[in-house]
C-alpha cells in the first residue's frame, strides 16, 4: 500500500480545508451573505479526500449538489470557490453558477450538479475519451444514496461496464435523501450490491474511515487505470448539517446526532494517524492554522470581488450563435 | 362563503386537503411529501419534519396517513409512472414533480405515457391525475432550479397546463385540476408561496381554460400569468399615473388557453404586450402573439410586443438573476413605446 | 400445484392463438396489408402463456412493443386486435393505436407501448392502487432484455420493492435488443441477478418451457396477491420473426436459427403434455382447427371493417377541453 | 466540385464519414449504429447487418472500427450524457438518438447539462456534439414514433437545432454541426431518407442560422422547413398556376433562426403563412408568426397564418394520419384566402 506520511498530510489538509470551508459558509448564509440553496459536504471529508488522493489533475471526476468537498479535493482553487458562492465576477464560473455548479474543466471537476444522479452519465463520457485515445485518464463519479434510485445511475453503471470504462462509481450514503431514510427509498440491503447487477466489484467502507477509503479507493482507481473496467464503493457516513442551509433536520433523532458526533472523520482520523506516526501534533497544528488563514483570505476576496456585469446574463450561452 | 386571508402556500394545501377529504381515491405522493419523519425511527418525536422541500403539504400525512400520503424514492419516472398507471385503473392521483427543471428525468412519462394514454388508447381510458411542480426564478436557485418550462408543456397535446398567480386562484383551479379527467401540470412560482390573499374556507372550482381579467383598461392589454401578473399590476400602477390605462389578463391556464378573452381584450384594446417569464423561443409568449396576429390582426394599431426571459439559462449571482427576469421598467417603457 | 389439464388445454389453445396470430400478421405484413412498425411475438408464446394463466380479468398487465402476445394471453378479443392492427375504425383502440400500442384496459391490458422501458413505470400505478383501496389485484410487468437496460425499470422495480407492491416483473430475454445481442448490452450475468439490488427473489427460467414458467409465475404472482411484494422472473427464449417486420435477421448465425427451431416452446409444450397425459391429440387437433378459424375470422373482419372517420383525429385527445 | 444523385440518407452517411475522416476525435454511438453485428459471434459472417434502424450508419463500424462507432445498450439518458461528457473533455461526439420521441427518457442530459454546461461552467467549458434523430409522421408508426417536437428545443437556450429538407443541405449541414463548439440537434425526417437531389463528393459546409429562399415570389411568404418544404414547393406550383407566386423560405435551422431572411421576405411580399409539421402549440409556427407580427407588422397586409399538425398526438391509421400532416391542398387554399 501506498500510504505514507506525506500523503496523510495532504489528505488532512484537505479534509480540514473543506470543513472549515463549509462551516464558514454556514456561517456567511446565516448571515445572509451568501444566498440560494447550499448544501454543505461537513462529516463526509473522508470520502472526497481519501478517493481523490489517488488522482491527478488529468484525472476527472463527477459530482453532485454536494460539491465543495469533491471541489477543494479536486483541487479546485478557494477563493474562486467562495467568490463563486457569493456571486461574483471573479467566482469559477464567472458568479454564473454558484453552489450548485462549481466547476473547473482544468481541474477535471466536471462540476457539481443540481440534477440527483445526472454525475453518472456524464462521468460514461471522460471515460469513453480516455478509452478513445487510448490514454491512462480515470474518471470518478461521486453520487449519494438517493441518488442511486435515479434510472440515470444504472444506465451509467451499465454502459460503463458494458464499455470497459476507466470508471469508478462512489456512492456517498449519509443516510438520507433529504429526509427520507436510505432505509426508506433503497430496497437493496447495500447499495452496493448492486454492483452484481453490472458484474463488477462492490464494497461496503466506513465513510468516516479513511484508512479504509484510501485503500478501497487505490485498489478500484488502479484496476480501471490497468483497463479492467469499473467497481462501486459504498461510503457509508453522515452529513452534520441541514440537507440545505436553512433545513433544522428534525428529521433525525438527538440519539442519530450525538452517535454521529462521535464518529467525526477527522477526529477519528487525527487519532489514529497520531497512534500510527503517519503525521505529527506540531503537522496537525500547522496545517489548521495555515489553513484557516486560507478561508479567511477566502472571504476577503470574495467580499472585495465585484459583482458581474449585467451584461453577463446574456454571454457564455453558445461558443458562437450569430 | 367565509374567507379569510392565507398564504398561496396554505392555499394549495387546503385544496388538496379538502379534495383528499372529499374522496377517497385522492392521493399525494413525492420527494419527501410526507416528510420523511413519520417513518417509524422517529416514533414519538417530531412527526412532520418537512411536509415537502418548502413545506406546502405539511400536516397532509399526519391527517391521511401513509396509505394516502407517500414518500417517493429519488425516481421521478417511477412515480409519475405510477400516477399515470394509478389514474387509468381508478385512483386521482397528485404527484409531486418537485421542481419543473426535473422534467428531464421524467418527460416520458408526462408526455408519451400520461399525455397520449387515452388518444392511444381511441378514447377508452382516461388519465385524471394532477402533477404538482415548482417553477420560477428569483431565489437565486441558479441555472437547474429556476425554471418556467410550461410551453414545452402546452405544446403537448393531451396535457392540460395551470400557472395560477394569486392563492385565490391557486385553491380553485387546484381543486378543479383533482377533479378533472385529464392529466394536468400544475405549476407553483416559488417566489409567491409567501404572498398572502383573501381565500374562501370551504371548497370551490375555478374552471381551466378560463381568463381572469385582474385589471380592466382600454389602452393597452398585458398577457401574462404567474408572478408576472404582479409585476403586470404594478406597472399597470404607474402607467395610470401616466395617463395609460391598461388592461391586465391573467391567463391562469395556458391549456387549454382562453383565445376569446385574449382576442376580446386586444379588440378593444387595439394592442397587445406578453408578459411572460419562459424563455422566449417557441414559447407562450409567441403562442399569444400568433394567436392575436392570425385572429385579431385587423384590430391590431401597433405591433405586438413580447417581454419575456432572455434566451439564456437562468444565472446564479443576483446581480446577474435580476436582470434576467422581466422587470416592471420593461413593462412599462415598452407599453409607452407602442404610443410613440 | 395447480396445473390442471383444463389449465393446460388453455394455455395451449393461447400459445396456439398467438402463433397463428403472428404468422398471419406477418404474411400481412409481406402482403403490404397491415402498414407501420409491427413487432410480433412468435417464440416467445410460453411466456405470455405461463403468466397469464394465473391473472384474472381483474388483474393487469403493462406490456412492450412486441404485444401482441400479451394482449391474446390476457384475452383482448382477437377481431379488434387486427383490426387495430390494420387502422380500422373497429380495432380495440378505434385504429388510433395500431399494433404497438392495443390495449385493453377492461381486460387487465394497460397497453403495447412504443417506449422500451415504459412499462415499469406504469406497473407501478395499478399496483399502488390495489394496495390504497386494499383489493388483492396482482400486476404483471413484462419487458425486454433490452429494456432491462433502461432507467425506468431500476426506478420502477426499487419502487415497487420499496412500496412492497402487489406487481411481478418479468424479462423477457430473446437474446437481442433489435440486432444487439444481450451479451453486448448487459453487463449483468444473468438479469435475475438484478432482484439483489432490490432484495427481492430472482430466477432465470427457459422461456420456452411452459412448465417452468407456469410453476414459477404461479409462484410470484401467489406470493404478490399476498402483499409480500415483487419478484422478478428472467425467461430467456428467442424470437422467430425479426425484430420488426422487415428486419432479415442477418444478426444471427444460421446456427442460432436452426437452434432456436429446434426449442420451438409450442412443440415443447406438446411433446411434455401429451407425455403426461395432460392433453391428447384429438384435443390438440381440435384447438388447432378451432384457432385457425378464430384467426381467418379476424383477417375478414378487419378487412370488412370501415376507415375511421377523419373527425376521429381530433377526438379522445381529451375527456374534455373547452 | 464533382457532384452526383444520392439519397438524403447516403448524404447524412457521407458528412459523418467525412467528417470521421478528416478528424480522429468525431465518433459515433447509438442503439444499432454499429449494427450489433460486428461482435465476435458474428466472426466471419455478415459483418454489417443494420447500421441503425433505418439503415443510415451502415458501413461506418466496417471502416472506423468499434472503437470509433459504437451500439450501446438502450439507455439513452446515459449514452446521451456520456456524448456531454466527451465533449467537454476532447471529443466530438455524435449521438443518435433513434427516434425524436424518445427525448422523454433523456432530456435532462440534453437540456440541463448539454445545453447548459457550458454558461453554468461560465462560459470554461464547451460542448462540440451533435444529437441526432429521426423526425416525422408518414410512416404509420404511430403516437410515439412519428412526432417533430423541434419546438422543444428550440425554446431551450443553449442548443442549436437543424432540420434539413435536401441531401445537399443535409450533407452540408451536418459537416457544419460536427465541427461546431456547441451542442446541436439535428433533426432527420424518415419520409425524406429515400429521396434523391445532387450532391457534392467533397466535404462542405452550410453554416447554422441561414435560411434558404426555395423557391422565390412576389405574393406571399411561406416560412418552411423539413419535409414540409417540398409540400409548399409543390403548393407553390400549383399557385403559380392561379397567377400566385409564392416565395417559400426554407429555415434549415431554426436556432440560430435567419430572423433577417424571414423578415425581409415578408417586407417584399406582405404576408406570411408558415407550413409546420409539428403541434401548433407554443411552437416554431407561432415563433415565427410572433417574431414577423412584433418585427414587420408594419409591412404586413393581412393577418398572419399557420398551417400546422393538429393539437393532437399522431394517429395510426392511415385513414388519420393523411388527415393528421399538413396537406398541399391546405397550403394552397390558404395562400389563396389571403387574397380574398
Ligand atoms: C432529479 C432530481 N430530483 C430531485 C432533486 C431534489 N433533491 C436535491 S438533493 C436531493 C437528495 C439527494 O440525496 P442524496 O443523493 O442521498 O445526496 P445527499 O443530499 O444526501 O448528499 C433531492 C431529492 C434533484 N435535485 N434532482
Ligand atoms: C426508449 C426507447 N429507446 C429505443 C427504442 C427503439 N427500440 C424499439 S424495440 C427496441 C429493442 C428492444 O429490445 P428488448 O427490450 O429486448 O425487446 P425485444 O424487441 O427483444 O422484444 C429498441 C431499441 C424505443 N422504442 N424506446
Ligand atoms: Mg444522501
Ligand atoms: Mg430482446
Amino acid at each position: 500500500m501506498s500510504l505514507t506520511s506525506e500523503k496523510m498530510i495532504d489528505v488532512y489538509e484537505t479534509m480540514v480545508k473543506i470543513r472549515m470551508f463549509e462551516d464558514k459558509v454556514a456561517e456567511l448564509f446565516a448571515e445572509g451573505k451568501v444566498p440560494g440553496f447550499v448544501h454543505l459536504y461537513a462529516g463526509e471529508e473522508a470520502i472526497a479526500a481519501g478517493v481523490c488522493i489517488h488522482l491527478t489533475e488529468r484525472d476527472y471526476i463527477t459530482s453532485t449538489h454536494r460539491g465543495h468537498g469533491h471541489c477543494i479535493a479536486k483541487g479546485v482553487n478557494i477563493n474562486s470557490m467562495m467568490a463563486e458562492v457569493y456571486g461574483k465576477a471573479n467566482g469559477a464560473c464567472k458568479g454564473k453558477g454558484g453552489s450548485m455548479h462549481i466547476a473547473d474543466v482544468e481541474k477535471g471537476m466536471l462540476g457539481a450538479n443540481g440534477i440527483v444522479g445526472a454525475g453518472g452519465p456524464l462521468a460514461c463520457g471522460p471515460g469513453l475519451m480516455a478509452k478513445t485515445l487510448g490514454t491512462d485518464q480515470v474518471t470518478v463519479c461521486f453520487f449519494g444514496d438517493g441518488a442511486a434510485e435515479q434510472g440515470t445511475m444504472h444506465e451509467a453503471m451499465n454502459l460503463a461496464c458494458c464499455w470497459t470504462l476507466p470508471l469508478v462509481f462512489v456512492c456517498e450514503n449519509n443516510g438520507y435523501a433529504e429526509s427520507t431514510p436510505c432505509s426508506y427509498h433503497c430496497a437493496a440491503k447495500n447499495i452496493s450490491d448492486r454492483a452484481v447487477a453490472y458484474d463488477m466489484p462492490g464494497v461496503t467502507v466506513d465513510g468516516t474511515d479513511l484508512f479504509a477509503i484510501y485503500e478501497t479507493a487505490e485498489e478500484a482507481i488502479d484496476r480501471a487505470r490497468r483497463g479492467e473496467g469499473p467497481s462501486l464503493i459504498e461510503c457509508r457516513g453522515f452529513r452534520y448539517y441541514g440537507h440545505f442551509e436553512g433545513d433544522a433536520i428534525l428529521y433525525m433523532t438527538e440519539e442519530e446526532k450525538e452517535h454521529n458526533r462521535a464518529r467525526d472523520p477527522i477526529d477519528n482520523f487525527k487519532k489514529r494517524g497520531l497512534e500510527r506516526r503517519l503525521l505529527s501534533e506540531a503537522q496537525i497544528a500547522e496545517v489548521d492554522t495555515r489553513v484557516a488563514a486560507i478561508i479567511k483570505e477566502a472571504v476577503e476576496f470574495a467580499e472585495e470581488s465585484a459583482w458581474p456585469d449585467s451584461e453577463e446574463v446574456f454571454t457564455d450561452v453558445y461558443v458562437n450563435y450569430p | 362563503m367565509a374567507t379569510r386571508k392565507i398564504t398561496f402556500r396554505e392555499a394549495i394545501n387546503e385544496a388538496m386537503r379538502l379534495e383528499m377529504r372529499r374522496d377517497p381515491t385522492v392521493i399525494l405522493f413525492g420527494e419527501d411529501v410526507a416528510g420523511g419523519a413519520t417513518l417509524p425511527h422517529m416514533e414519538g418525536e417530531n412527526k412532520e419534519a418537512w411536509g415537502g422541500v418548502l413545506a406546502v403539504t405539511q400536516g397532509l400525512a399526519p391527517e391521511f396517513g401513509r396509505n394516502r400520503v407517500l414518500d417517493t424514492p429519488i425516481s421521478e419516472s417511477a412515480f409519475i409512472g405510477a400516477a399515470v398507471g394509478a389514474a387509468s385503473t381508478g385512483l386521482r392521483p397528485i404527484a409531486e414533480l418537485m421542481f419543473v427543471d426535473f422534467l428531464g428525468v421524467c418527460f416520458d412519462q408526462i408526455f408519451n405515457q400520461g399525455a397520449k394514454l387515452r388518444y392511444m388508447f381511441g378514447g377508452k381510458a382516461q388519465v385524471p391525475m394532477v402533477i404538482r411542480s415548482m417553477i420560477g426564478a428569483g431565489l437565486r436557485a441558479a441555472a437547474q432550479h429556476s425554471g418556467c418550462l410550461y410551453s414545452i408543456f402546452a405544446h403537448i397535446p393531451g396535457l392540460k397546463t395551470v400557472v395560477p398567480s394569486t392563492p385565490y386562484d391557486a385553491k380553485g383551479l387546484l381543486s378543479s385540476a383533482i377533479r378533472d379527467n385529464d392529466p394536468v401540470m400544475f405549476f407553483e412560482h416559488k417566489l409567491l408561496y409567501d404572498m398572502e390573499g383573501e381565500v374562501p374556507e370551504d371548497n370551490y372550482t375555478i374552471p381551466l381554460g378560463v381568463a381572469d381579467v385582474k385589471r380592466e383598461g382600454d389602452n393597452t392589454t398585458i398577457v401574462t400569468l404567474g408572478r408576472m401578473v404582479h409585476l403586470s399590476l404594478e406597472a399597470a400602477e404607474k402607467l395610470a399615473g401616466d395617463g395609460i390605462d391598461v388592461e391586465v389578463v391573467d391567463l391562469r391556464s395556458i391549456s387549454p388557453i382562453d383565445e376569446d378573452a385574449i382576442l376580446k381584450s386586444v379588440k378593444k384594446t387595439h394592442s397587445l404586450v406578453v408578459v411572460d417569464e419562459d424563455n422566449p423561443r417557441c414559447s407562450l409568449a409567441t403562442d399569444v402573439v400568433a394567436l392575436v396576429a392570425s385572429e385579431a390582426f385587423d384590430y391590431l394599431d401597433a405591433p405586438c410586443k413580447m417581454i419575456t426571459a432572455p434566451h439564456t439559462p437562468v444565472p446564479f449571482s443576483p446581480a446577474l438573476e435580476d436582470v434576467y427576469i422581466p422587470s416592471v421598467d420593461t413593462i412599462v417603457s415598452t407599453v409607452k413605446s407602442l404610443r410613440e
